[in-house]
């Protein structure tokens, strides 16, 4: 394989990310399932690169979920994402970065759909204006959090305790990247590298001294697929999906998967559970499954984070063995701790644990 | 399996590598006319049973060169074996043959087309 | 150069201007031929034969620059500052083979056996079809239409060569990989030259060519180092992946990037596909927007060899039409 | 009978996902659902190309329009730049509109994602949070999100969530204004009538069935059966 290739590609998809002054916006599964990886990211960027990062408490859902299990409509869809932007305009901001990528799938659909049909941005506009008063702009940058935190990678490879290298052996770790669907198949334009090699999360594993895996499934999605996973009844494509992902980077070992879309990293980290209930299958080496990390949570531990105030703990696949491979020092006994250390219960039947 | 209301399903994709194509390969020596097929639908478009049951001539050709065996044992003997297939076939392939010796390919299995 | 020899014939003083160091275009990578697989030095043989003649002089690694139009009379500017004058023109630009890089989903410059149509004619010339790391290949797939007919690169248009090219090239690897598999991937089979159906169905019925019926929608590597395609099998109407050793890409035709910048310094019009646009598509296929000016080959539309020499010969007819009629 | 050719039309998705498809299967080959469904985007673009209303009024009363798990990867590789995810987007939309829906096990099931993801964003002003989503009904989650709910509190302090305040923070309580702008945004947009609408035919639907139906919440016989049921005629 020839790397010089895909440099190539990168420099083609080379998108502007603005450097300072965001509006946030929250991802509804992110929030819920890795609420450590949002505050990373925001301590990261307030604390150690001292950025202007503004979380406006009255931003909502952007119904995403509901826009792609088909019962929220497009014209609801881009008025409460507009809903978003008067916020943004309100509060005095022009640069948006976005914690999920079904937002950042949706924001970029509204805003090619504004820019084939000018109509329905004026219709959005009337819209907004009736049912709240607010009126809106366009965001002049937009970003998903993790193109920032790519922007970033050098300031934090500067700063690193724990590169991505195998204590052990000396050698990088294999990391596999799992992009998601939404941030770039739509528009290959708004993401960094484009859609067919990104480099969004590969420009990370790179800075940070690991080996990014290639592997035949590398794009597939990781079969979320919305409602083929609300529905109880349907949920074997999903389940299946994963498996077929799993399978084909099996035989390349990877020590670790990285994410960039929360509901992709849930999926990753939940089903492997499920597979090792219903057939005994894992996908890692020594019977041991694939520890599926966030990228704030990987850019936490590159810095020295302690990772269980990343919240690695509320995993389903446990990251001992990563943790142990980067030669992370870390306090089993704290694992459980409240804020204020007072001991909590032990989950039982974890993975990896 | 079900134990979570679901279960995980093997998939549609046709695997090239994994099949067996030693039926079609069976017919390839005995009727070469086979490998002629540009698979433009004329024997399906005439064939008796195709116009009133889901059998496509066409199709039965195309996975048996795959290897799709198991779809074409469960469909092939819906055939009536008339012939008006190779009538209407532009690159000559005697389709009727096509049929009569994937069955004996498939009899020779121990594995009847049913 | 077949019009060049045409109007030198008929007594015309022809200054022929190349920019390469030798004239012949594409045909002198290519090793052999379709439809009955000539090799192709004689064709390029045949065509010096045509500009052996004492009115035609030969301005081969020069490019022209400017253009202009004085009395009826063109002067163009060489590169190197010259001056040419001439009563009539005829630009014959060419194409380019379109970069199958541009297709990121098949890998073309990041995995190793991912070649093209021209790489594949570089190893018959060779004798030797080897993949990267030295091995003999037993399954090679090919995949039609690589920027054309596609609008993710900009090329509405069938550059029509590339499926006969892929028929003739699975042939060549039987020929010198006689237990390799081959299998072409195509979209549709536009086999519309004289004997190309008939190739079509040699490669059939003698080379147990295979052909699937898919556009191929992405190309990776397993850790077996063999490429991995995913295509549908449209006439069995369900997804399809298959191992190979090698790929081979059917580069298109495009526009050529010297032709582009003639059109500009020279105020050509050009059609959607990018091509000079002919005055005329049914009865002036050769003529251009400026009078005087004429188009010979493939920078107006992908042709064949075949089509190419016809439309110079009926470029010199133009030319001799318009100098000695005034007719345009 | 309407003319379905021209209803999908209006939808800006269609009009978007529809230029002209040349049948290449590129769409199918990497689509996640194809492989696991009986099912073939190309196939379904080609109907809707075709304009043949009882053709499309098929589709819009089948079970092929629900497979698709809206993943885009289609777009990404159309050399027409159609988008067939696009165009069963609009297939669906006029589906739930028209009341064809329920006529399928697949399709019936919009009235579930509805009584759960769309209720959440009226109650609380997300799509789904840990605890809007009763982890019954995802068993497949493992135990990592029963140990987060018996221990919210303690869990969320210590990662910087804000469970159940005001203010900035992950899971923060999302302000009664400003769900009350959300569904105000859904009346005036047409989101509430959409909702109604599938409550209408769904309620009718479970009539026929002779199932038992409650005007509100997902326990009922009704919302249980859809929300489980799975005649194995998907997949092969």
């Amino acid at each position: 394989m020839k790397t010089e290739g895909k440099k190539k590609i990168w420099s083609d998809y080379q998108k502007e990310i603005a450097d300072d002054h965001f509006f946030y916006v929250r991802s509804c599964i992110r929030q819920s399932f890795f609420p450590g990886s949002e505050q990373f990211f925001l301590n990261f960027m307030r604390n150690d690169l001292g950025k202007d990062v503004y979380e406006n408490p009255s931003h909502t859902t952007c119904t995403g979920i509901g826009y792609h299990g088909d019962i929220v409509p497009l014209a609801t869809i881009m008025t409460v994402v507009a809903r978003h932007f008067a916020l943004m305009k309100e509060s005095g901001y022009k640069n948006i970065a976005i914690s999920c990528v079904t937002s950042f799938g949706i924001y970029t659909e509204i805003l090619e759909t504004w820019k084939h049909f000018p109509e329905e941005l004026e219709k959005t506009r009337e819209y907004l204006f009736k049912a709240t008063g607010r009126e809106f702009d366009i965001p002049e940058n937009m970003a998903h959090a993790s193109d920032i935190i790519y922007k970033f990678r050098n300031e934090i490879a500067a700063k690193a305790k724990n590169l991505l290298i195998n204590k052990k052996t000396g050698g990088p770790l294999n990391v596999v990247e799992h992009i998601g669907c939404h941030y770039s198949k739509m528009f290959p334009k708004y993401g960094v590298g484009g859609a067919e090699f990104p480099n969004v999360l590969g420009g990370m594993i790179d800075a940070w001294g690991g080996n990014v895996v290639d592997y035949p499934e590398r794009r597939h999605c990781c079969g979320f697929g919305f409602r083929q996973y609300l529905v109880q009844a349907n949920r074997g494509y999903s389940l299946s999906n994963t498996v077929k992902k799993f399978s084909s980077m099996k035989p390349f070992k990877p020590d670790m998967v990285l994410t960039n879309c929360p509901g992709c990293n849930m999926f990753m980290d939940k089903w492997q559970y499920t597979i090792k209930e219903m057939d005994g299958t894992v996908f890692g080496e020594n019977g041991e499954s694939i520890p599926i990390l966030t990228y704030e949570e990987l850019a936490g531990l590159v810095m020295g984070y302690n990772p269980w105030d990343l919240g690695l703990q509320y995993h389903m696949v446990q990251s001992e063995p990563l943790l142990k491979k980067l030669g992370i020092e870390y306090d089993p006994d704290n694992k459980y701790k409240t804020k204020d250390g007072r001991q909590m219960p032990i989950p039982q039947n974890l993975i990896n644990a | 399996m079900e134990k979570f209301g679901f279960a995980i399903s093997k998939g549609r994709q046709i695997d090239y590598d994994a099949n067996d194509r030693s039926v079609a390969e069976f017919i390839f020596e005995r009727e070469p006319s086979f490998r002629l097929c540009i698979e433009c639908g004329c024997c399906a478009s005439t064939c008796t049973t195709g116009n009133f049951t889901k059998f496509s001539l066409r199709e039965i050709n195309i996975l048996l060169k795959r290897g799709e065996n198991e779809q074409v044992r469960k469909n092939i003997n819906k055939c009536m074996l008339c012939g008006k297939c190779i009538l209407v076939c532009p690159r000559g392939v005697n389709t009727r043959n096509v049929i009569v010796l994937a069955k004996q390919a498939f009899q020779k299995q121990g594995n009847y087309a049913i | 150069m077949e019009a060049a020899g045409q109007l030198a014939r008929n007594g015309c003083m022809v200054t022929l201007v190349e920019k390469e160091p030798e004239a012949g275009g594409h045909v002198k990578n290519w090793y052999h031929l379709f439809p009955d697989r000539r090799d192709s030095s004689e064709v390029i043989k045949y065509l010096e034969k045509q500009v052996d003649h004492n009115n035609i002089t030969m301005l081969t690694g020069t490019s022209v620059a400017g253009m202009k139009k004085d009395n009826g009379e063109f002067i163009v500017r060489t590169g190197g500052g010259n001056e040419i004058k001439a009563d009539a023109i005829i630009v014959s630009t060419g194409f380019d083979l379109f970069k199958s890089e541009r297709k990121e989903e098949y890998g073309y410059g990041i995995y190793d056996n991912v070649i093209t149509s021209a790489d594949l004619e570089e190893m018959f010339r060779k004798g030797e079809i080897k993949r990267h790391n030295g091995d003999t290949p037993a399954k090679i797939g090919i995949v039609h239409c690589v920027g054309s007919r596609d609008e993710k690169v900009g090329n509405l248009y069938c550059s029509k060569l590339c499926c006969i090219t892929a028929v003739k090239q699975a042939m060549e690897i039987k020929e010198h990989l006689e237990n390799a598999n081959v299998f072409c991937f195509y979209m549709d089979m536009r086999m519309g030259g004289a004997l190309y159906e008939e190739l079509y169905r040699e490669s059939q019925e003698k080379y147990r060519i295979n052909y699937i019926r898919g556009k191929v929608s992405e190309v990776s590597e397993n850790i077996n180092d063999k490429l991995v395609v995913k295509v549908e099998d449209t006439l069995a109407g369900r997804p399809l992946k298959m191992e190979l050793d090698m790929l081979v890409l059917m580069a298109g035709m495009e526009m050529s990037k010297g032709g582009e910048k003639i059109a500009g310094l020279w105020g050509l019009k050009t059609g959607e596909n990018r091509f000079f646009a002919p005055a005329d598509h049914h009865f002036g296929s050769n003529r251009s927007n400026v009078k005087g000016l004429f188009y010979a080959g493939t920078c107006t539309a992908p042709m064949n060899i075949t089509d190419t020499i016809s439309h110079a010969r009926a470029a010199a007819s133009d030319v001799m039409d318009y100098l000695r009629n005034g007719n345009n | 009978m309407e003319n379905y050719y021209k209803l999908l039309t209006q939808d800006i998705r269609f009009e978007e996902g529809l230029n002209a498809c040349m049948n290449c299967g590129v769409c199918t080959a990497i689509c996640p659902a194809a492989e696991f469904y009986n099912y073939d985007p190309r196939q379904i673009v080609d109907t809707v190309q075709s304009g043949d209303n009882e053709e499309i009024e098929k589709l819009l009363k089948s079970e092929t329009i629900w497979y698709c798990g809206e993943c885009m990867s289609c777009k990404t590789r159309c050399p027409r730049n159609n988008t067939p995810a696009l165009i069963i987007m609009s297939l669906r939309s006029l589906s739930q509109k028209l009341g064809f829906f329920t006529e399928s096990e697949k399709g019936r099931q919009q009235f579930a994602i509805k009584r759960t993801v769309g209720e959440n964003i009226f109650k609380y002003g997300y799509c789904v949070a840990t605890y809007a989503v009763n982890p019954e009904m995802h068993r497949e989650q493992g135990p990592i999100w029963d140990y987060i709910l018996d221990n919210t509190k303690d869990v969320y302090e210590r990662l910087g969530g804000k469970i159940d305040e005001l203010g900035a923070g992950p899971l923060r309580k999302i302000p009664e204004d400003a769900k009350e702008e959300l569904r105000k945004i859904f009346e005036v947009t047409g989101g509430t009538e959409f909702f109604n609408n599938i409550e209408k035919h769904s309620k009718k639907k479970a009539a026929e069935m002779g199932l038992q139906f409650s005007n509100e919440g997902i326990d009922n016989e009704y919302f249980i059966e859809i929300f489980t049921a799975n005649n194995k005629s998907h997949t092969c």
